[in-house]
């Protein structure tokens, strides 16, 4: 029985600002394609044995096109990525053109699954869902009045942002200021001190966690210990505490993942402790999902029983996968059917889901 | 000589650098086939003068005729257009580009194809870019470096690129042409081949105005003598009166006897 | 070379270059589109070469006017625009289709203007004040892009616009392959042939420029622009004109950026683009076509040809450092030992004096190349004889 | 009326900041007329030795006062990013003294480059915490706060430009130093060691650079390899808007953008009528800039260069 | 006979492969006044570099003060007594006139002294006192030249190179520049000059050169050489 090699790629930014993101879903695929090749599986009655093909895109519109273009000629199997809206959208057509699938764990912008293309796939909710639940939480359960939205002008915070505005309109809560960042920015002083102003009960931001943790630290330095601070999937992660220096106004945080956590999860703690082994320190947010999303193309591979795209898409479209993150099934656009959404808190400085 | 062949007419020129007073009042009249020689001790304001003529530096007060119209010396490259030319103290020609290609600059102000003709090499673009070789390339000879041609400018010796900086200034077709120092740096037998090259260009019917501190030079070549110290104009006349004006021996030629 | 060996060389190198994609088409398309991108650097590095090599000025927000194209083009053929502002769907029901023969005449001339625009503040700046303003200037045009989504949705902000028509062409969709008797040309490779044509176009616009009375005088302010004053030219009108003709190419090849990506978004208009368009520049060989272009066919590919050679440099560290670091580094190593080897360019421009030959015994001949120094001693650019006391900025601390 | 007063705190810390990096931009573009890109990369490497030398202090010695800790950092940070900025200097720079003016400029951004990929390598890509070793209870001035370590970055700023100026306009080094900068080969021929002028100039400028890289990182609580871009650029942008070369002018270039930006994102919208938000700051700094190079097309303190024809 | 200061011996210069100075013999002993003079770009400023230690060797050596100065740049000379005026004064255009002068006294470190020469560069050149806290750079050509001058005075050297010093000076001035040449002179320091004002400099050497593209063509006595009829038709204008 001879071995067929197949390669799963993933595409993301490992250098640049948020290289750590990049790396931390690339780990995802390689834990995942090194639990499958200890599978020994048979797919279409060959051995296979699975390779990751590691792209850098950098974060950049064209770097992420050109490496969609070489795994397309690369003729790999599917693909994990990209990793942030802007780099998911051009490169999805180029995808679709070789009809070769990928699956984005993080690009979390509505737009990215508009074309309809069959071979565009998101592992989590759109920004649509992250930031509609947090809305509805602050002003149905916290009955907050006045909120100040921040968003870092990326695709990704600008549309989660948006999003919540919008329902917290809805909901009759007042926006008393809208404050803008950068997704490089290290230095809020001067939004907050204007939000400050206004004296809303609560801020949303729309960003990373690589912004929002200084933020916390810099609330706190403004004497604005007391707001109620919510944030998206982005700043939702173990790191936060840390990165804002463990102050005291962590604890005001609300903030919304996608999926249900890793620690809520049958699995999940035990993913945790098999992800740590392999890469100390270096969990950031999306790697389960990336796990995830390796082993969906992967079962979709064996239903199909092949590791053609052509023949396995379909099957694809079909997925009914129990994985770490949640139930997974897709939408004929390619979005998870029941995006779950999961509001976290942090108690002494470790996420704690709400409820 | 009738006020018609006055090519340049200066009255009531003053200049002040912060509380240095660098000229005050100074009237010069230029007239057609002159040498006409600017001259003083160091400091005095000649360089000055000329960079208020051409322009570079605004003067505070002065009124400015060339051949007969009134030219107000603001825009540095109008007054070359309306036909004053010059050469700099401290050489300042185009480093990078040949000799002959600095002399195709001084065509400048006088050629006018485009960016069209440029682009679509039109007929008349081709013809007076042939004109305009031709005519440095004459200049070059003129002042005698023709050879020298392709050559980058820096790499010209002293004595050359003072020659292209004045190739240069006569493709302007200028009215009047001013030299600043012409021969600053060159030895005796040098300056003959210089005061030869300058003596052809005004029996070639141009007018010429001269900064220069060899006196042999100056009173040889020049038709009117200036004498500037401390702004002021402290003499004017032709250099025989001049070099006897006490002033003038005192401020500037010393009694060491030239 | 003789007239007849050049006309030679240059046919088969046009040969080359048309065959060129075929070939590369065999080892995937890839390697095309490494290509075509790389021939879009190569307009914009031609078009900044007239603003920094030819006339001296220093621009580092050239990518502004690539963004004005892209963004022209994205605008006027994507569903953007239509399905935001009804007034204009109503107008135009079958969505914004624009022509190219619209759209890069229009972004042409737009980036001009914004060229000429951005060089009427800037005329009285010197140097690096002049950098520093146009690099502030190209910021402003990204930032522009990224927020213009509010009050009106002008532009979808960081979003980005999608969906862009690809390029059609006598009824030809480059965005389709086409095969031609069981040959199939793939749409990068069409792109291909488009794009060559747009820099043949560019190159000889700039050799016909380099070689007038225009590009004369835009060398003249460079080497001195007293002494071009001086001389008659209009600093002013000669030095917007270098910026609006810099524009225009960089607007025509965003066009076809956004057109050949399908997308566009504010990311790719980056300052570190500017940096790295202005590095091809300098690296290829400032002031010299070949030289630039091949400045701009080396830094844009460079990137992407080594995302094929990382992954075995890679195994030969032991997997010790990714392939994205290594990439970067190799990138970083080249642009420093480069300029370190030759620091002139790759291919300068050469002297086009002939060697002096000394003549008349009394004269010597000045080198061709930077003057050499001794080990530790400093001799400023200008240091010429002759030219004694011209720095541009004196410190004054 | 606290808002304000927060705000021109905000900016003047921030100033602080640019205006340290920027007497390092000036200094090198004084000398030897090279606009370092790298210098923002010097002072990334500073913050992360810094937090590096904090980390390990910190389970060393538990219990040691956090301004040791922090002084020994900082003093740690300033002899990398000393020793950094000397090699860098000699290996990409002076080869090319004699070199185009652009060639070096081309070595700078390479140097940049390399220097982010380096840090990646060496400290990860991830962002870091960067610990408040100073105590981190904001005083109250009148409704504004203030925390120490703001303090302490005021007050390092103001003595480093002081004992800069004094070295600069007093000290024999200084007088060497312009000497260098306006002519190197004449300075040579005075007995000035230009090669010895201008590493001394590069050392000086990593030292501020590393100071305000520590300061950076402590205030805002944050450090990552790509953390020297962006105030390096802003850096640039306040030395030329100060008068390039200039010291005084890189201070008060460094202050007043940053103020620029603490007010402008603050009362842009309002005075805009909420058309614009502080997403425009970038854009209203760039837009002074532009108006006041041309209105003072040497920058702020910058002479008109004597430019005789 | 006085001890050699200056020996020049077999010097070549290039300029990137090109020779500019083509093998050059020519000494300076303690106390004299060398005059060198040459025609434009006869490599006489190129001979100056090399011996101040700014430009290379291509081939021969130069001793100074019995020792080879290989090896040494400007900066260690100046120290042992060597100082230039250079072409083109080389003024620090942004400095004033008294820091202008305290660089030349870069290598000292008594304050009094510095204070006094400078007092005495002032008497010499009373323009210089006029003027001394105005920036170099915006003063005449001929200002500048004193200046050179003076600061190259304010190391109390032991060997004055001076390249071309009356080089766009009115009369008086020359005059004023040669008679300071003189003085020097007279107070012992030893004085290599290159100038284009031929009779002047030959009148005034000791001993004088003559260099013509790249070589020694001529040596003799000052008034000897002022009264070869070559030299008088090649640099007198005659
Ligand atoms: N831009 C300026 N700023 C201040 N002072 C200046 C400026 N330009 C010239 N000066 C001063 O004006 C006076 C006249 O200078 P100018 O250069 O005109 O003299 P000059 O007659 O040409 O002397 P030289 O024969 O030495 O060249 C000098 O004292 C000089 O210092
Ligand atoms: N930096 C340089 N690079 C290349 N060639 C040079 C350089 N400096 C001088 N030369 C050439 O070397 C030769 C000798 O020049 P040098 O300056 O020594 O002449 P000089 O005798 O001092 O002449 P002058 O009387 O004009 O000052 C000249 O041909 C000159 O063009
Ligand atoms: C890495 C993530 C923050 C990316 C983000 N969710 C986006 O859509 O761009
Ligand atoms: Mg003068
Ligand atoms: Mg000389």
């Amino acid at each position: 029985q001879d071995v067929q090699t197949v390669k799963i790629a993933h595409a993301g930014p490992t250098s640049g600002g948020i290289a750590h993101i990049g790396k931390d879903t690339e780990n995802g695929v390689r834990l995942a394609l090194d639990e499958l090749n200890a599978q020994n599986l048979t797919i279409g009655g060959k051995k296979i044995k699975f390779e990751i093909a590691a792209e850098d895109d950098a974060g950049d519109p064209k770097q992420a096109t050109a490496v969609a273009q070489k795994l397309c000629d690369q003729k790999v199997a599917g693909v994990i990525g990209h990793l942030q809206s802007g780099t998911t959208i051009p490169a999805a057509g180029i995808y679709n053109k070789c009809g070769i699938p990928h699956i984005t764990t993080a690009a979390t912008n509505p737009d990215v699954t508009k074309p309809g293309y069959n071979t565009t796939y998101r592992l989590i909710a759109n920004d649509n869902a992250l930031g509609a639940a947090l809305a509805i939480y602050a002003a149905d359960a916290l009955k907050l009045k006045n909120v100040a939205v921040i968003d870092d002008r990326t695709a990704y915070g600008q549309g989660l942002a948006d999003v919540f505005k919008e329902t917290a309109k809805q909901k009759g809560m007042t926006v008393v200021a809208s404050e803008f960042t950068t997704d490089k920015a290290t230095d809020f002083m001067a939004i907050l001190t204007n939000i400050r102003g206004k004296k809303p009960d609560a801020i949303f931001y729309g960003g990373l966690d690589s912004q929002s943790g200084p933020m916390l630290r810099q609330l706190e330095q403004l004497g604005l210990g007391n707001v109620k601070f919510f944030s998206g999937d982005g700043s939702c992660t173990e790191k936060l505490p840390e990165l804002a220096g463990k102050v005291a106004s962590v604890a005001n945080v609300t903030c919304a993942t996608g999926g249900i956590s890793v620690e809520k999860m049958a699995g999940g703690q035990d993913w945790k402790k098999r992800y740590d082994a392999k890469f100390p320190g270096a969990f950031q947010i999306y790697s389960p999902y990336a796990y995830d999303a390796t082993m969906v193309l992967v079962d979709a591979m064996k239903r199909a029983g092949s590791v053609d795209p052509k023949v396995y898409v379909p099957e694809l479209r079909k997925t009914n996968y129990k994985g770490v993150t949640a139930q997974i099934q897709f939408t004929d656009k390619g979005e998870l059917t029941k995006p779950a959404v999961t509001l976290n808190a942090y108690k002494n400085n470790a996420r704690t889901p709400l409820n | 000589m009738s006020t018609e062949n006055t090519v340049l007419k200066v009255e009531g020129v003053s200049k002040r650098f912060g509380g240095l007073q660098a000229l005050s009042d100074v009237g010069i009249t230029i007239r057609r086939g002159q040498v006409y020689g600017l001259i003083g001790p160091n400091g005095a304001g000649k360089t000055t003068f000329f960079n208020v003529l051409t322009g570079l530096y605004t003067p505070d007060s002065g009124t400015f005729q060339l051949a007969g119209q009134p030219y107000k010396p603001q825009a540095v490259h109008q007054v070359a257009k309306a036909g004053i030319a010059r050469t700099f103290q401290n050489i300042r020609l185009f480093a990078e580009m040949t000799a002959l290609e600095n002399v195709m600059v001084g065509r400048h102000v006088r050629t006018h194809s485009g960016l069209f003709g440029a682009i679509f090499r039109t007929s008349g673009f081709k013809a007076e870019e042939d004109a305009i070789a031709d005519r440095a390339q004459q200049l070059l000879d003129y002042v005698g470096i023709g050879k020298y041609a392709e050559y980058k400018s820096r790499t010209l010796s002293y004595g050359d690129q003072r020659r292209l900086e004045i190739a240069r200034a006569l493709a302007t077709d200028p009215q009047l042409i001013a030299l600043d120092e012409p021969a600053a740096g060159m030895n005796a037998t040098e300056k003959v081949a210089l005061r030869e090259l300058i003596d052809r260009i005004r029996n070639d019917n141009r007018t010429i105005l001269l900064i220069e501190h060899d006196v042999k030079l100056v009173m040889g070549l020049c038709d009117r003598v200036t004498v500037l110290d401390y702004g002021k104009q402290i003499a004017e006349g032709t250099p025989a009166d001049v070099q006897k004006n006490e002033k003038v021996i005192e401020a500037y030629l010393g009694t060491g006897g030239h | 070379m003789t007239q007849k060996n050049k006309i030679i060389a240059f046919v088969l190198c046009g040969m080359a270059l048309l065959v060129l994609p075929l070939v590369l088409q065999q080892f995937g398309n890839a390697w095309v589109r490494i290509a075509d991108i790389a021939l879009l650097y190569v307009m914009l590095a031609l078009g900044l070469n007239i603003v920094v090599g030819y006339a001296g000025l220093l621009d580092l927000g050239y990518v502004a006017f690539f963004a004005v194209g892209a963004y022209l083009y994205g605008l006027l053929a994507s569903p953007h625009l239509t399905s935001t502002f009804p007034a204009i769907a109503a107008m135009f029901p079958n969505g914004l289709h624009a022509s190219l023969w619209l759209v890069v005449p229009l972004a042409l001339g737009l980036a001009t203007i914004t060229g000429v625009l951005l060089g009427i503040p800037v005329l009285k700046l010197r140097g690096d004040y002049l950098a520093i303003v146009t690099l502030g200037f190209g910021e402003i045009i990204r930032i522009f892009l990224n927020n213009l989504d509010h009050p009106y949705n002008i532009t979808n902000g960081p979003k980005g616009i999608n969906q862009i028509d690809s390029v059609k062409l006598f009824g030809l969709d480059l965005g389709r392959p086409i095969s031609i008797g069981g040959f199939e040309l793939a749409s990068v490779t069409l792109y291909y042939y488009l794009f060559l044509a747009l820099v043949i176009f560019t190159i000889v616009i700039c050799q016909r420029l380099q070689d007038s009375r225009i590009g004369r005088a835009w060398m003249a302010i460079r080497e001195d622009e007293i002494a071009a004053k001086a001389m008659g030219i209009n600093t002013r009108n000669m030095k917007l004109l270098a910026f609006g003709m810099g524009a225009s190419f960089g607007g025509v090849s965003g066009s076809m950026f956004a057109a050949f990506q399908g997308f566009v978004s504010p990311e790719s208009f980056s300052l570190m683009e500017s940096v790295m368009i202005v590095a091809m520049v300098v690296l290829g060989g400032i002031g010299h076509l070949p030289g630039v272009i091949l400045g701009a066919v080396l830094l844009a590919a460079l990137p992407e040809v080594l995302r094929y050679v990382a992954g075995p440099l890679q195994a030969m560290t032991d997997g010790r450092l990714d392939a994205a670091i290594l990439r970067q580094l190799l990138i970083a190593l080249a642009m420093i030992i480069v300029m370190l080897l030759r620091p002139r360019g790759l291919w300068p421009s050469p002297e086009h004096g002939k060697a002096r030959v000394p003549s008349g015994g009394a004269r010597t001949v000045m080198p061709p190349t930077a003057q050499q120094n001794p080990p530790g001693i400093d001799f400023p650019a200008d240091a010429l004889p002759g030219n004694t006391e011209r720095r541009q900025y004196p410190i004054n601390p | 009326m606290e808002v304000l007063l927060q705000q021109i705190i905000n900016g003047l810390v921030l100033g602080s900041m640019y205006a340290l990096i920027a007497l390092g931009y000036t200094m090198v573009y004084g000398i030897i007329q090279l606009i370092n890109f790298a210098h923002g990369e010097v002072l990334m490497v500073g913050a992360l030795t810094a937090w590096s030398v904090i980390g390990m202090m910190q389970t060393s010695m538990p219990g040691a006062p956090g301004w040791v800790i922090l002084i020994l950092a900082m003093l740690i940070a300033c002899v990398v990013a000393a020793a950094l900025n000397f090699v860098i200097e000699k290996v990409a720079y002076r080869p090319l003294r004699n070199s185009p003016r652009l060639a070096p400029l081309i070595t700078a951004i390479g140097m940049s480059i390399l220097l982010q990929t380096l840090a990646m390598i060496i400290w990860k890509p991830n962002y870091k915490p960067f610990p408040t070793l100073l105590p981190s209870a904001p005083f109250n001035l009148y409704g504004a706060f203030i925390t120490p370590t703001q303090i302490m970055i005021l007050s390092v700023t103001a003595v480093s430009l002081a004992v800069l100026m004094w070295l600069v306009h007093y000290t024999k080094i200084g007088r060497a130093m312009r000497a260098t900068a306006e002519n190197p080969r004449v300075a040579g021929l005075m007995g000035v060691k230009p090669d010895v002028v201008i590493s001394a100039t590069f050392i000086i400028g990593a030292v501020l650079a590393a100071i305000a890289g520590v300061m950076y990182a402590s205030n805002y609580g944050t450090a990552q390899h790509t953390m020297g871009f962006l105030p390096g650029l802003k850096a640039f942008t306040a030395a030329v808007f100060g008068g390039i070369g200039n010291l005084g002018g890189a201070v008060i270039g460094g202050i007043l953008l940053g103020l620029i930006e603490a007010i402008g994102s603050g009362y842009i919208g309002q005075l805009t009528g909420g058309l614009l938000g502080s997403h425009y700051t970038d854009i209203f700094a760039f837009i002074v800039l532009i108006i006041i190079l041309t209105l003072r097309p040497s920058g702020l303190l910058g002479e008109r260069v004597a430019d005789r024809a | 006979m006085a001890q050699t200061l200056l020996k020049v011996s077999g010097l070549q210069v290039a300029y990137g492969g090109i020779q500019a100075v083509k093998g050059v013999d020519f000494e300076v002993r303690e106390g004299e006044l060398v005059s060198l003079i040459g025609s434009n770009g006869a490599g006489k400023t190129t001979t100056m570099k090399a011996i101040t230690g700014t430009l290379p060797l291509a081939g021969g050596s130069i001793e100074y003060l019995g020792k080879s100065i290989k090896g040494q740049g400007p900066w260690d000379l100046v120290k042992q007594g060597l100082a230039m005026v250079p072409e083109g004064r080389g003024v620090f255009a942004r400095m004033t006139i008294t820091e202008n002068l305290q660089m030349g006294a870069y290598i000292r470190n008594d304050k009094a002294g510095i204070a006094a020469d400078i007092e005495k560069v002032f008497t010499i050149f009373p323009r210089l006192r006029e003027r001394k806290d105005q920036l170099a750079g915006t003063m005449s050509g001929g200002e500048q030249q004193m200046l050179a001058m003076g600061r190259a005075l304010m190391s109390r050297p032991k060997l004055l190179l001076l390249d071309e010093p009356s080089m766009g000076l009115s009369p008086i001035m020359v005059d004023k520049i040669f008679e300071v040449v003189q003085n020097v002179y007279a107070q012992g320091v030893t004085i290599l000059l290159v100038e284009q004002n031929a009779s002047r400099a030959l009148a005034l050497a000791d001993r004088g050169y003559v260099m013509e593209s790249g070589l020694i063509s001529m040596t003799g006595a000052g008034k000897d050489l002022l009264a070869d009829p070559k030299v008088r038709a090649a640099y007198l204008g005659e």
